[in-house]
């Protein structure tokens, strides 16, 4: 009248946790690599009406991993493929057969006696689609499958065969042990009370004893029903046959109470075991255990973390996803956090602010500041790539507005906008205007001095004056553009302690800028340049800064030209020119070294000096009289 | 200031956490995923606790709680009929509607990408008579829950993260149907998890220290003095009241 | 007892239409002049409480300006200026004596008497911000002062002076003449009845008569009062003085009815005139006349045309201005209208797709339609710049908010998009779907058929295979764009009729197009790419563009290396290269010329005849088995 | 049928324009802006009538209106009280109140940007005895009003385009407070203007031959036959029912 016995399948318990932690390595540490890695699960006692879980969770990949007390880990194999094609084309079964082949091995070298754990070895084949937050998982549970099955001879509650003093013996002995996480333990039923050993003591007790008979094998059992044992005690079984020779053990499954550690769930099984003698090193037992899906179809099972992920957050790992790729192949040195948090000032919030902006932010850039004075008008729009119809309708303010656009591309960015004018050699200041031209300059100082890389995209020559003396002032990484009708210009400025050191916009001009706004016509006012300009001289700023970034001097690397073939660029983003124009005419464009002119009326030492010391009075000397900067820098002198 | 106040330090928070995984053993004291989540006033290795998996066998339906159980204090008097095993298989149908209201798209196993292309593997046979079949288990949603210490309440402060009936992760408009209606969208929001980095729901503190202390008074009037590592075992109580829904045994009778 | 004799002033009145045509003058004819042009304004006869209307519309520019009937035309001198300062600058006091002296001339030599409406001659200064369509105006209503003033001798309506049927004749005289535009006339009392005259036949009549004491001058007059007669006026009566040596007058005002033709208000006046006997050609005399705002301050009037507009107009207009300007100095030859109405289709909705269409709207062009079968995902808006957060949330459909994108930029375009996968060799077509892939083929070729230009921005290999078929099929302006990793190539199609013909992206190829999609690792399946890239390949794309449409030959244009110094390119825009590479590690370009090759697999005569004889067939053959190309085009054999 | 349906053909329309332009010295006759926008169904000189400058006295006023004055026919018997001279002075300010209401900034002559800088101009002098001083008009908003011919309704269309007391062009917002308020919003919308390709007010003729035929059958019923060239005269009767403000001379007697 024996009974099979069967044994209650695993349900895996990936949390979300584990799909992030994948996704980290697989963009950062793993790449395009598909070999498998050592993860651990855990699982713990069953409960009544839940399948009996298999959690694997962001600890799978901790190298010191030590389950939480009352829980039991488990070695395992994770193999994340890089396509789906992969996935699909993997051989399933010879991936079970493999681990059940290593569970076989150690149960006969006796290393499964040692750690009992490695008797639930498993298996788990991923496909990560990373774009998507789609996650392909299948779980491979190997079983070794013996000579006839297992079956019952007796079964009860373990409270029905022993007295209440032997039952809270095992009880207390258990609690004792709730932090040691044993799986598998034999119990010796002693005239004074019940011991918990370990299973690789069973040959000596049972020598000592002189009988296997108050021997019990204990096992801290999955299942969440009483007569149907978890699938780990199936290997468990196994080893009882092959290491010790048993056909018939006496086994206890022990369940711990949910939430009184002080009560125990204890089922007594008398079996007679499936045979393992006809198998050896060679001849291998063969083995069951494919995880079958939610619908109990032997298919992988599926995640989408899309769907309840913050989209917020969604965006921000598929931005960085789409950058990290170019590290896989291509650019291994390719330092993406070091762009990321590089601060970035725009002046000027126009064609080429706009681009510039939309090209840092291509770049994964995180702090992006506006500096404009303007309204969105109606013609600004098609060109300006940061705005539309109707921020021109409500004549929003370009700044404001270009944060806002920001955000709205993406909102994990740390956009503002400043309005503000930024004050101009040749537009003199009335009295009254003074002290709130003064907060102006203040303003525009400490908005240079809080940022790494600040984009001149201003649209006339006297603006860009006092932003490049500030940037010099203060030794950042100044990039300057500008548009002529089909001819463009990207320029980084040079700066203090540079050798050679390098120009800067105003390095080859002998007089001051002046107003060159008053009394424009249409066409002069209005930026009248081929549309195309914008994008080229803006995306060639950034990438520009970015290779600049990259390089340990920064700032202050010299400039380069057009390598010889076969000298390798000074980043391996490409050279680092100290200015490129453009010309739409011929597509073309040439690289060009312009050197610091040690009267510039904008970055020379006079001038730095003269504004170092005095700087308001310095600055308002020069709006309202230009000349100021030529009698300052020496130019005057040279003249 | 636990017996005056309801509230608790980081240390008495340990003893309480270490009391409830003794006590409880499917809760457990876990570290920050990363070093950087971890807070220095509270071990390394108890950072804090967490319990998986705790199935909720029904949604929280507003129709079901009985009139007027709202007259005292809403946050202990709400009561849902817990709904027995023998009609459990309506439960899904029945709420699926309220997805309608989401404008989030849910894909469920329906949606999996790809999914005919697996019918190859049909061809793959596991058949094996020792494996038991059927489920003897409910195919319910199931909640990790995580308690953490919240410094400026000087209060345990809860955590939620469902799964649906097919492990996937519910989104915070599911959860919320899990949720006392009183709650849901008063006090409960989504944040990442401290300790976690990981968006889940949570129970605002704001009014923990309050309903404790009440708590507290109770049980004294019942003749019996609470110790303050006892805490945790009473936040579960009252946890029971806000998330009604949620099958974690909230009858185990605490040794106070 | 004489009263003084004062005379209601103009109150100009510009109708919007005035503005719209000097805003179409500007940027089309007038451009940068600042040349006096001559207009035409014209008035009626007062009505009670409404200021004395100077009517300047449209028709001010009309060569054949006539007033309508009931109206009096005026002379004049429209002075538009280019900037606000040359408005300022301007010597008002000086354009208004020199208006007058003008008329003080045609007074003085007679053709004021032939032809009175010289009297009421007048100046416009205008400067029109056409960016913001703010207009400021000042009018000048020169009329000359003599030596004392103008006295009413007697004054009444004329009813009380002369009998109804006296006053019935000249009513009907006046109404005889509606048509005639007559400001001034004299009326001759007869004794069988009343005849209006012109003011020339004065002479002539009062030497007929032998008196001028039945002689009365009539004026058809603006001003809303019976006492104060209106600014025309006063240069008459100045006339009056001068040519007939008059220093008594008897003058008779006249209005019409407003809404009964056959009623007239007519006041008599009896006048003693101010003195003009000692000004001659040498001594003018002085004058006054400059209008004053609204708050009746000598300040010029301002009228914001932009709050009333509507928005979408102002936006069109603002857009075409912006390109105008590049034809004021720059670049006269510049077709603009023929860009607007190229109708370009973007094939591929990504990166480079977005890009490509940003550039065409900054070019104005008015028809963008996109192709495309994905959806936005979360890293498509930092580099797609088309796209929003919003959009990937939504996961809205690349190629329909790619259209809704542009519309939000500006609603004036015609932007549509097309949600469909291109068909692509090597991936094969199930039966069931076979219907469905003809009829995306039979659209891809309507589209292609129905656009000017054709924009590759596909991500793929095959996916451009047959996009170029057709475009090469229909003779179509194709540009491709492709991106490697720091390399791009922009790309012109050859076409048939080109001598010597240009290779397409297929023409160097000696194996047909396959699947590169399937079994893809993450970074394969992304384009990874810098992010600078695509604003550089889009942006030369469509300048390209812009190039060759402006060629005779359009698509067929040879290709040109880049120019030698000096030698001018074939187009004023640049040269039409087949080819440009671009490098990004060195901010390089290299201009290159491809041959077609007549086994290309796209373009070549075989593939095209058998695409010609049997399309779907065709298609289907290669999409199932892409060796079909090789076999046709005859690579096969060179094999 | 003119008679029957209150309708008329571009001859008829030519005509009753001629005889309207002959009555009122005010109307007149114009071309199109530019040719391609002409209508090849009426002259070329004669597009469309258009007056200009009509004086605007007063906003229509919900609350101004008649109570039950609605009662037989919407379009006849909306009815305002003009305001005499004596109160003009407080109408512009009541109603800039309604600005608010507007999206559009409306920039008004305090908006003059630099004007300051005209401040200079007062060197300028153009003093002079001879100048009339001080109005001796009304500053009211004035209309541009121009009459078109349907060829779908085969009725005329009314538009207006406005200007404020300064002269600037008035909004669409701004026009509807000049406009019966039962049609501000329902028959009357912007679109340009067919002849001169500018944005104006219209009335949508949907109903105009409709109430043009009631018109006719009063007329009959009082024992006259208007002819067919009497249409405009009897239009612009109907026309002082929709837009009740606009002081056109809807006083004249037409000589039916
Ligand atoms: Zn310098
Ligand atoms: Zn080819």
């Amino acid at each position: 009248m024996d009974t099979l016995l069967t044994f209650q399948p695993w349900s895996s318990s990936v949390e979300v946790s584990f799909w992030y932690e994948l996704t980290k390595r697989k963009l950062d540490v793993l790449k395009l690599s598909e070999e498998p890695l050592f993860v651990h699960a855990y699982y713990t006692t069953g409960t009544p009406n839940v399948s009996p879980q298999f959690f694997v969770n962001l600890s799978a990949f901790d190298n010191n991993f030590k389950p939480p007390g009352h829980h039991f880990s488990v070695p395992g194999t994770l193999l994340n493929v890089n396509t789906i094609e992969n996935f699909k084309g993997l051989d399933k079964k010879a991936l079970l057969n493999k681990n059940a082949s290593e569970i076989w091995s150690d149960i006969m070298s006796g290393n499964a006696l040692k750690d009992p754990k490695l008797l639930n070895r498993f298996s788990m084949l991923t496909f990560a689609d990373l774009k998507k937050y789609h996650f392909y998982y299948w779980f491979f549970f190997p079983v070794l499958t013996g000579e006839g099955l297992t079956t019952i001879e007796q079964s009860s509650p373990l409270s029905e065969l022993w007295d209440h003093v032997q039952v809270s013996s095992l009880t207390s002995e258990i609690q004792k042990s709730w932090n040691k996480n044993l799986p598998f333990f034999i119990i010796v039923r002693e005239p004074d009370g019940v011991i918990i050993k370990d299973i690789c003591s069973f040959t000596e007790t049972s020598y000592r004893l002189g009988t296997t008979e108050e021997i019990y094998f204990g096992i801290m059992d999955p299942a969440n029903s009483d007569n149907i044992p978890g699938w780990p005690v199936r290997n468990f079984l196994t080893l009882l046959n092959v290491a010790f020779k048993l056909s018939h053990v006496k086994i206890v499954t022990v369940k711990y109470s949910r939430c009184d550690s002080t009560k125990i769930l204890a089922q007594f099984f008398s079996l007679k075991l499936s045979d393992f003698s006809m198998f050896n090193e060679n001849n291998i037992p063969s083995a069951v255990g494919i995880e079958k899906n939610h619908q109990g179809k032997l298919q992988p099972k599926f995640v989408n973390l899309a769907s309840a992920m913050d989209p917020k957050q969604l965006m921000e790992n598929a931005v960085d996803l789409n950058l990290k790729l170019m590290r896989w192949r291509v650019l291994p040195s390719l330092n993406l956090e070091l762009v990321a948090r590089t601060k970035c000032l725009i002046i000027g919030a126009g064609t080429l602010g706009c681009n510039i902006a939309r090209s840092l932010m291509s770049w994964g850039v995180r702090t992006l500041t506006f500096v404009d004075s303007g309204k969105v008008s109606f013609s600004n729009p098609v060109r300006q790539t940061l705005y539309t119809f109707e921020d021109a309708k409500n004549s929003k303010m370009k700044a404001t507005a270009a944060a806002e656009a920001c955000r709205a591309i993406f909102p994990s960015i740390v956009a503002s906008g400043h309005i503000m004018m930024v004050p101009m050699p040749g537009h003199p200041v009335e009295e009254k205007n003074e002290e709130e031209m003064r907060r102006v300059m203040c303003d525009l100082s400490e908005l240079i001095a809080a940022h790494d890389v600040v984009f001149l995209a201003l649209d006339s020559r006297e603006a860009r004056w006092l932003p490049t003396l500030l940037g010099t002032f203060y030794g950042k990484i100044v990039i300057n553009t500008a548009l002529g009708f089909d001819t463009y210009v990207v320029m980084r400025h040079g700066t203090r302690g540079q050798s050679p050191r390098l120009g800067c916009y105003f390095c080859n001009d002998v007089v001051a800028p002046r107003d060159s706004l008053t009394d424009r016509t249409l066409d002069q006012q209005c930026t009248v340049t081929r549309p195309g300009l914008s994008f080229l001289a803006a995306s060639q700023a950034v990438e520009l800064m970015v290779s600049l970034v990259h390089h340990p001097l920064r700032a202050t690397a010299p400039a380069e030209l057009r390598p010889e073939f076969g000298v390798p660029t000074s980043t391996e983003l490409g050279i680092l020119p100290h200015q490129i124009r453009g010309y739409l005419t011929s597509y073309d464009t040439c690289i060009m070294i312009g050197q610091h002119y040690t009267c510039c009326v904008a970055c020379s030492d006079p001038i730095l000096s003269a504004y170092e010391s005095e700087p308001w009075k310095f600055v308002l000397s020069v709006l309202n009289r230009p000349d100021t900067l030529e009698d300052i820098s020496g130019i005057t002198q040279m003249k | 200031k636990f017996l005056e106040e309801g509230v608790l330090t980081p240390d008495e928070y340990v003893s309480a956490g270490d009391l409830l995984v003794h006590k409880c053993p499917t809760w457990s004291w876990s570290a920050a995923s990363d070093p950087s989540k971890a807070v220095d006033y509270l071990p390394s290795d108890k950072q804090f606790l967490i319990t998986r998996k705790v199935p909720c066998k029904q949604r929280f339906r507003e129709e079901g709680r009985k009139a007027g159980s709202m007259v005292e204090d809403d946050w202990l008097s709400v009561e849902v009929t817990e709904i027995g095993e023998e009609n459990i298989g309506e439960i899904p149908d029945a709420d699926l509607d309220t997805k309608n209201d989401d404008d989030v798209d849910i894909g469920d196993d329906e949606d999996i990408p790809d999914i005919e292309d697996f019918d190859e593997e049909n061809n793959l046979v596991d058949e094996d008579p020792a494996t038991a079949r059927g489920n003897t288990f409910l195919s319910t949603r199931t909640y990790d829950i995580s308690i953490t210490y919240d410094k400026y309440y000087q209060t345990p402060k809860v955590w939620l993260f469902g799964y649906s009936e097919t492990q996937r992760p519910l989104t915070a408009q599911e959860m919320f149907m899990d949720i006392s209606a009183d709650h849901a969208k008063k006090t409960v929001t989504v944040d990442k998890h401290p300790g976690l980095g990981i968006p889940f729901a949570y129970v605002h503190p704001c009014r923990h220290a309050q309903v404790m202390k009440k708590f507290i008074e109770r049980t004294r009037e019942g003749g019996k003095e609470p110790r303050v590592d006892q805490y945790l075992l009473l936040f579960l109580k009252f946890l029971g009241a806000v998330i009604p829904t949620i099958a974690y045994d909230n009858t185990f009778e605490i040794g106070l």
